[in-house]
């Protein structure tokens, strides 16, 4: 594989005739596509929906919460805005967002293959995605839901009197949706590599998805049995969580954590994964200890399913329980840390651009380490008995899931942005967004740990008066983290007319997605395809310290 | 053409599950206390093994498969062991 | 109890052992972010794109710092956990001579009845430097009563009794809330604790119409729904004597042994032929929708009560019941 | 598919355009199953692990409930549903060998063999339902414990339903494969969709295995 500056740059000024993108045009053509490409932009379109709805939500809790009084939206209408936001968020735009958009678009350019290994199923999985979205969205317009995205029995079994059963059935079929896209993109890595492409060749952007491929196979099946068997109960009256009858509703929470943490784990292990790519590619250097990243990945998949009890400390959980869950929720917090030290040591001796997706990434690092110690905190069993459902658990999540995955995922957007569209972002909006969207995190979130060891419990639609100017800073930073994300928005679109020419490597990187025309042909390589002959990331810094990515 | 297998593995298999399917039956008459919920399971076990490798053709299949069909069961016992170590050690507190 | 403060108060004797492990941990999450921020910060500087920094054969590949960053914080780690369980253990075991307070959380709001009788609603008045120890249940969806300033919380789950414990330290007006969604009204499901001088306690606990203790509470309902009518010595009816039988083991009909603690005599007042004592048939009505929660409680304290003294009138002829 | 002039091999007339060869094509596509069939491991788990909790919570209850479930009915239809997996292996067999009717035949001899498996299960829970063992409807329950009686026979229906809805929707893909075996679809090499199906009703059949004891047989009878 050539070096980086090896490759011949296309004239930048011209767009390829024939692409993906304008081979068959038409709306029946983009409805019944199977290219892989494709599909992961009606998975861009689809995510970006929810992600609007789900924000609306926040948006009003975060007005609801400037004044102790509950006096923005009722009681009712709180709850149902946090179901909401929770359900849309974790469901339909954080689960399917890395593996569905960027992982559908890019893992196959990576491995070298013409698509993934089951392309009609991988249409059925959007089409799946889409009915569940449906459904949810009909159980919203229609009333919405008073459970919290955990439907915790036997409130959502008995005492709810809201479209619990149309959700719970609209999540059960988007579960559905994210099993075939584990099951494509497992089997694809398996046995569609290029010759050469050894498993320790491989960019670790697929072994993060391998990881959480692994996890959205074994988990999602549970979840839907869970959700099935609540709604049952639901609708006939009886089932095995009801105390009356000798049912325990502590079997529900065993039963739903089992798959909501590693859940977790598959929201946050493709972020990790875009990041690996980002700092290599940007500080134009090999990573630090590959196979460690590499097995870190496959780590916290199969840690990830042993620490479920972390989040039933105090809901009469044996107390032995409680030890071993903690135990293993330690040990599943060192393959993390392991990455994040691995990723600052990729940084010595490299030439850093401080490009877009760089910052993200960056920032990505920064909010996951402080998103990751405070998890620490929720699984040492004393501390977790005061901070259990407070807003030090929401401040922690929020850390990780949007400090850290969207971030990630903003960061991947642009830095695949070019070999999508063929057209490159405008860099200053790029950064500026990426500095908006950190100072607004920050703003809105870390108030939150304050506020969680105060003792404010989570799901609050109203909170005493001492609690208020914490709420009214986080307030603050939620309408700039708003900001941060309009931006990307306007200069995305702006960017598919008016963006400069990208050609295919506008970043000179080393992966295989780079050495195709961007926007790339329907089947990826046209001759055949390449062969890969070394590790990946073989970037020389000393050779680059002076290439200027940012302005091209 | 894919390798075929011959007919009288087949039927062996066939007696074989059908010995299995008496003999848990029979078991379940005699009062063996805790050890009929074992010789169930094991029974159960053993004709599942004996329909995967032969009727399913793990037998002979790459290492992946087998990976695979293990997999899901090895999950299956993480959800139950850990789960039952809350529900046995409810009782322990003094 | 409303003004503006950084840190919750420190009201009962384990929120200081708690906040001891926040501290560390808080310490130990600035040390981590520095070891992490500070070389990316010294590393974009010194190595930024065009800076002249000697860049030659960088290390990619080692597994002596590999290891390191494994076993020290798997270390600290084990050692964070230790510290933990020690003070979760100690957190959730109470006191034997705790004060006894009963909580029912009902769909939004706490009722809470005092040993000797008293009740309260959404209120909790204590003495300082007692232990407190709370039997909690829930009349309906799953509820968590959760006092910030001691750092006390545990979830109240319908169908079983919970127990937590505090030792309050200052005296003052302390919140409670429900941190576990239970429904429209979760968030008005809060009220207060009053931690008094003991002298205030005993004086508050005399005022109001005079209340009969729980146990009495227990025995007048125990003779009123005629389960005196069976389970005392000279029923015609053969049914298990419950004096001095309380925290032993009984033999079951199925041949299993259960010993006599809240959960077995709650089963067996709502389910009686759950777990039959072995030579008994089958013929205990079932209480349950008669009795609310809470008289189900003044039973258990009045049975626990008498389950206590040895039985003063038949020495243990039929101890082998 | 352009039409390729110099003659082709069949076999490489069925790849798939995203695949290099036959082999990695058909390895794929036993992979896949593989794979899906872990989850439903894990779909039916989630009813195994209630199972365990409660059989160990209420364990002489079960004994009880469980001894009032015919046993005849359970066992013959576990003979019925292992007879069953013998002529998918043997109509697997035949796809690989290329024997179109043979291959039609033992196809709706298995999707037969399923349709008594169902019949005899409707039987058995008209029965059931005469003896006022099924819970909201009708449940009447003399014995010590109603409530955990209640909840062994909703664990058992739920089981039971959940694999009745596998087996029912395994007669449907065994009848649409015969007609398709016989129009001829999965003749010269294009058999790789019969072990597919043959690996989705063994399963079903692994999991009535485990049902059978577990269900029927709990202590002694």
């Amino acid at each position: 594989m050539k070096t980086a500056t090896e490759i011949d740059i296309q004239t930048a000024g011209e767009m390829p005739r024939e692409h993906y993108l304008n081979a068959k045009t038409g709306v029946k053509a983009w409805l019944l596509t199977t290219d892989h490409k494709r599909i992961g932009i009606l998975y861009l379109w689809t995510i970006l929906v929810f992600f609007l709805i789900a924000s609306v939500a926040a948006a009003m809790m975060r007005i609801e919460l400037l004044t102790p009084q509950g006096d923005f939206v009722t009681n009712e209408t709180y709850n149902k805005l946090f179901t909401i936001h929770g359900v849309l968020m974790v469901w339909f735009f954080l689960i399917p967002s890395i593996p569905a958009v960027l992982g559908n678009f890019v893992i196959p350019m990576m491995i070298g293959a013409r698509d993934v290994a089951f392309p009609k199923l991988n249409l059925l999985s959007w089409y799946i995605f889409v009915a569940g979205g449906a459904l949810t969205l009909w159980a919203i317009i229609h009333g919405g839901v008073d459970t919290g995205w955990t439907f915790y029995t036997p409130y959502s079994t008995t005492y709810a009197n809201s479209h619990v059963i149309t959700m719970a059935a609209g999540v059960f079929v988007a579960g559905f949706s994210s099993i075939i896209t584990g099951l494509n993109f497992m089997t694809t890595i398996h046995k569609m590599r290029a010759p050469g492409l050894t498993w320790f060749r491989l960019p670790l952007f697929i072994w993060s998805m391998y990881a959480t491929s692994v996890i959205l196979v074994l988990a999602t099946p549970v979840l839907a049995i869970t959700l099935a068997v609540m709604c049952v109960e639901r609708i006939w009256g009886v089932g095995i969580f009801d105390p009356k009858l000798g049912g325990d509703p502590i079997l529900f929470q065993h039963m739903f954590w089992f798959y909501s943490h590693p859940a977790v784990y598959i929201m946050i292990l493709p972020g990790m994964g875009v990041v690996s790519e980002l700092i290599t590619c940007f500080s134009r250097k090999r990573i630090f200890g590959y196979g460690f990243v590499a097995a870190a990945s496959m780590a916290i998949a199969v840690l990830g399913f042993l620490v479920w009890g972390h989040h039933m400390f105090v809901s009469s959980q044996s107390v032995y329980a409680g030890m071993v869950f903690s135990i293993l929720s330690f040990l599943v917090a060192i393959p993390s840390a392991i990455k994040v030290f691995n990723w600052t040591a990729t940084l010595h001796k490299g030439s850093i651009h401080f490009t877009t997706p760089m910052l993200y990434a960056l920032g990505f690092i920064g909010l996951f380490t402080i998103g990751g110690m405070t998890g620490l905190f929720l699984a040492t069993l004393a501390v977790d008995v005061h901070v259990h459902d407070s807003y030090f658990v929401i401040a922690h999540f929020h850390y990780i899931m949007v400090g850290g995955m969207v971030m990630a995922f903003m960061g991947g957007l642009h830095y695949w942005w070019p070999k999508i569209t063929g057209r490159l972002y405008p860099e200053f909006a790029g950064k500026l967004a990426a500095m908006i969207t950190f100072a607004g995190f920050n703003l809105t979130f870390f108030p939150q740990f304050i506020l969680g060891y105060l003792g404010m419990p989570r799901r609050y639609h109203a909170y005493p008066p001492e609690f208020q100017m914490f709420n009214v800073l986080s307030t603050a930073g939620a309408s700039i983290l708003g900001i941060g994300y309009l931006l990307p928005l306007i200069y995305f679109l702006w960017s598919l007319k008016f963006g400069r020419v990208a050609g295919p490597n506008p970043w000179r990187a080393t992966g295989l997605e780079w050495q195709t025309p961007s926007p790339p042909p329907k089947h990826n390589f046209e001759e055949k395809t390449p062969v890969v002959t070394e590790k990946p990331y073989s970037y020389s810094a000393e050779e680059d310290a002076d290439l200027n990515l940012a302005s091209i | 053409m894919e390798k075929v297998v011959d007919p009288k593995i087949y039927f062996r298999t066939a007696i074989v599950l059908l010995v299995l399917l008496a003999a848990t039956w029979m078991i379940a008459y005699i009062d063996l206390g805790p050890f009929n919920l074992i010789a169930a399971l094991a029974i159960a076990i053993t004709k599942a093994i004996v329909i995967a490798l032969f009727f399913m053709h793990i037998q002979g299949s790459s290492r992946l498969l087998h990976l695979a069909a293990v997999a899901g069961v090895m999950w299956l016992l993480i959800l139950i062991s850990l789960t039952l170590s809350d529900y046995f050690t409810r009782s322990w507190v003094q | 109890m409303n003004r503006f403060r950084l840190f919750p108060p420190e009201a009962s004797t384990s929120a200081q052992q708690i906040d001891l492990i926040y501290f560390a941990l808080v310490a130990l999450t600035v040390l981590i972010c520095m070891i992490v921020f500070v070389p990316i910060i010294f590393f974009s500087i010194k190595y930024r794109r065009g800076s002249k920094a000697d860049r030659s054969n960088p290390r990619v590949e080692s597994v002596f710092i590999e290891s390191g960053w494994t076993i020290v914080p798997l270390l600290i780690f084990i050692g964070l956990f230790s510290w933990g369980a020690v003070v979760y253990f100690h957190v959730e075991n109470p006191p034997r001579d705790a004060l006894q307070v009963q909580v029912i959380g009902k769909q939004w709001m706490w009722r809470l009845q005092h040993a000797e009788g008293k009740q309260e609603i959404n209120e909790l008045h204590v003495p300082v430097g007692r232990a407190v120890e709370l039997t909690m249940t829930s009349q309906d969806v799953i509820h968590s009563f959760f006092v910030p300033a001691f750092r006390l919380h545990q979830d109240v789950v319908p169908g079983k009794y919970t127990h937590e414990w505090f030792r309050a330290t200052q005296p003052g007006e302390y919140h409670i809330f429900c941190s576990q969604y239970c429904g429209t009204q979760h968030s008005a499901m809060i009220g207060r604790v009053v931690v008094m001088e003991p002298l205030d306690y005993a004086h508050w606990l005399n005022t109001g119409r005079p209340m009969e203790s729980i146990a009495l509470a227990g025995e007048r309902l125990f003779r009123e729904r005629g389960c005196s009518g069976c389970h005392s010595g000279n029923s015609k009816f053969h049914a298990p004597l419950l004096e001095g039988i309380w925290g032993k083991p009984v033999p079951l009909e199925s041949g299993e042994m259960v010993t006599v603690d809240e959960r077995y005599v709650r089963d067996s007042i709502l389910l009686p032929g759950k777990e039959i004592s072995k030579g008994y048939q089958n013929i205990m009505p079932s209480f349950a929708g008669t009795l609310s929660e809470q008289e189900i409680m003044q039973l258990l304290a009045y049975i626990k009560s008498i389950g206590n003294q040895t039985s003063p009138n038949e020495p243990a002829p039929n101890a082998s019941r | 598919m352009p039409i390729l002039t110099w003659p082709v091999s069949e076999e490489s007339a069925l790849v798939h355009e995203q695949f290099d060869d036959i082999g990695q094509q058909r390895e794929a596509a036993k992979l896949g199953m593989w794979i899906f069939l872990a989850t439903e491991v894990l779909f039916f788990g989630g009813l195994f692990l209630s199972y365990t909790v409660y059989r160990f919570a209420y364990g002489h209850v079960f004994v009880e409930a469980s001894r009032k479930l015919d046993v005849v009915i359970g066992g013959a239809n576990t003979a019925v549903l292992l007879i069953s997996s013998l002529l998918m292996a043997f109509a697997v067999r035949a796809s690989k060998l290329d024997q179109r009717r043979m291959l039609t035949g033992l196809l709706l001899g298995t999707a037969l063999l399923g349709c008594v498996f169902m019949s005899l299960k409707g039987v058995e829970y008209h029965k059931d339902y005469v003896d006022h063992l099924v819970p909201r409807m009708g449940f009447k329950w003399e014995g010590a414990d109603p409530g955990s009686a209640e909840l062994f026979y909703w664990i058992y229906f739920a089981m039971t339903g959940l694999h009745a809805i596998h087996v029912t929707v395994g007669i449907g893909i065994l009848l649409v494969l015969a007609l398709l075996a016989w129009r001829k679809t999965f003749s010269n090499g294009n058999h790789n969709t019969v072990e597919i199906a043959g690996l989705y009703w063994h399963f079903v059949d692994i999991v009535w295995c485990f049902l059978f004891p577990l269900l029927y047989l709990v202590g002694h009878r």
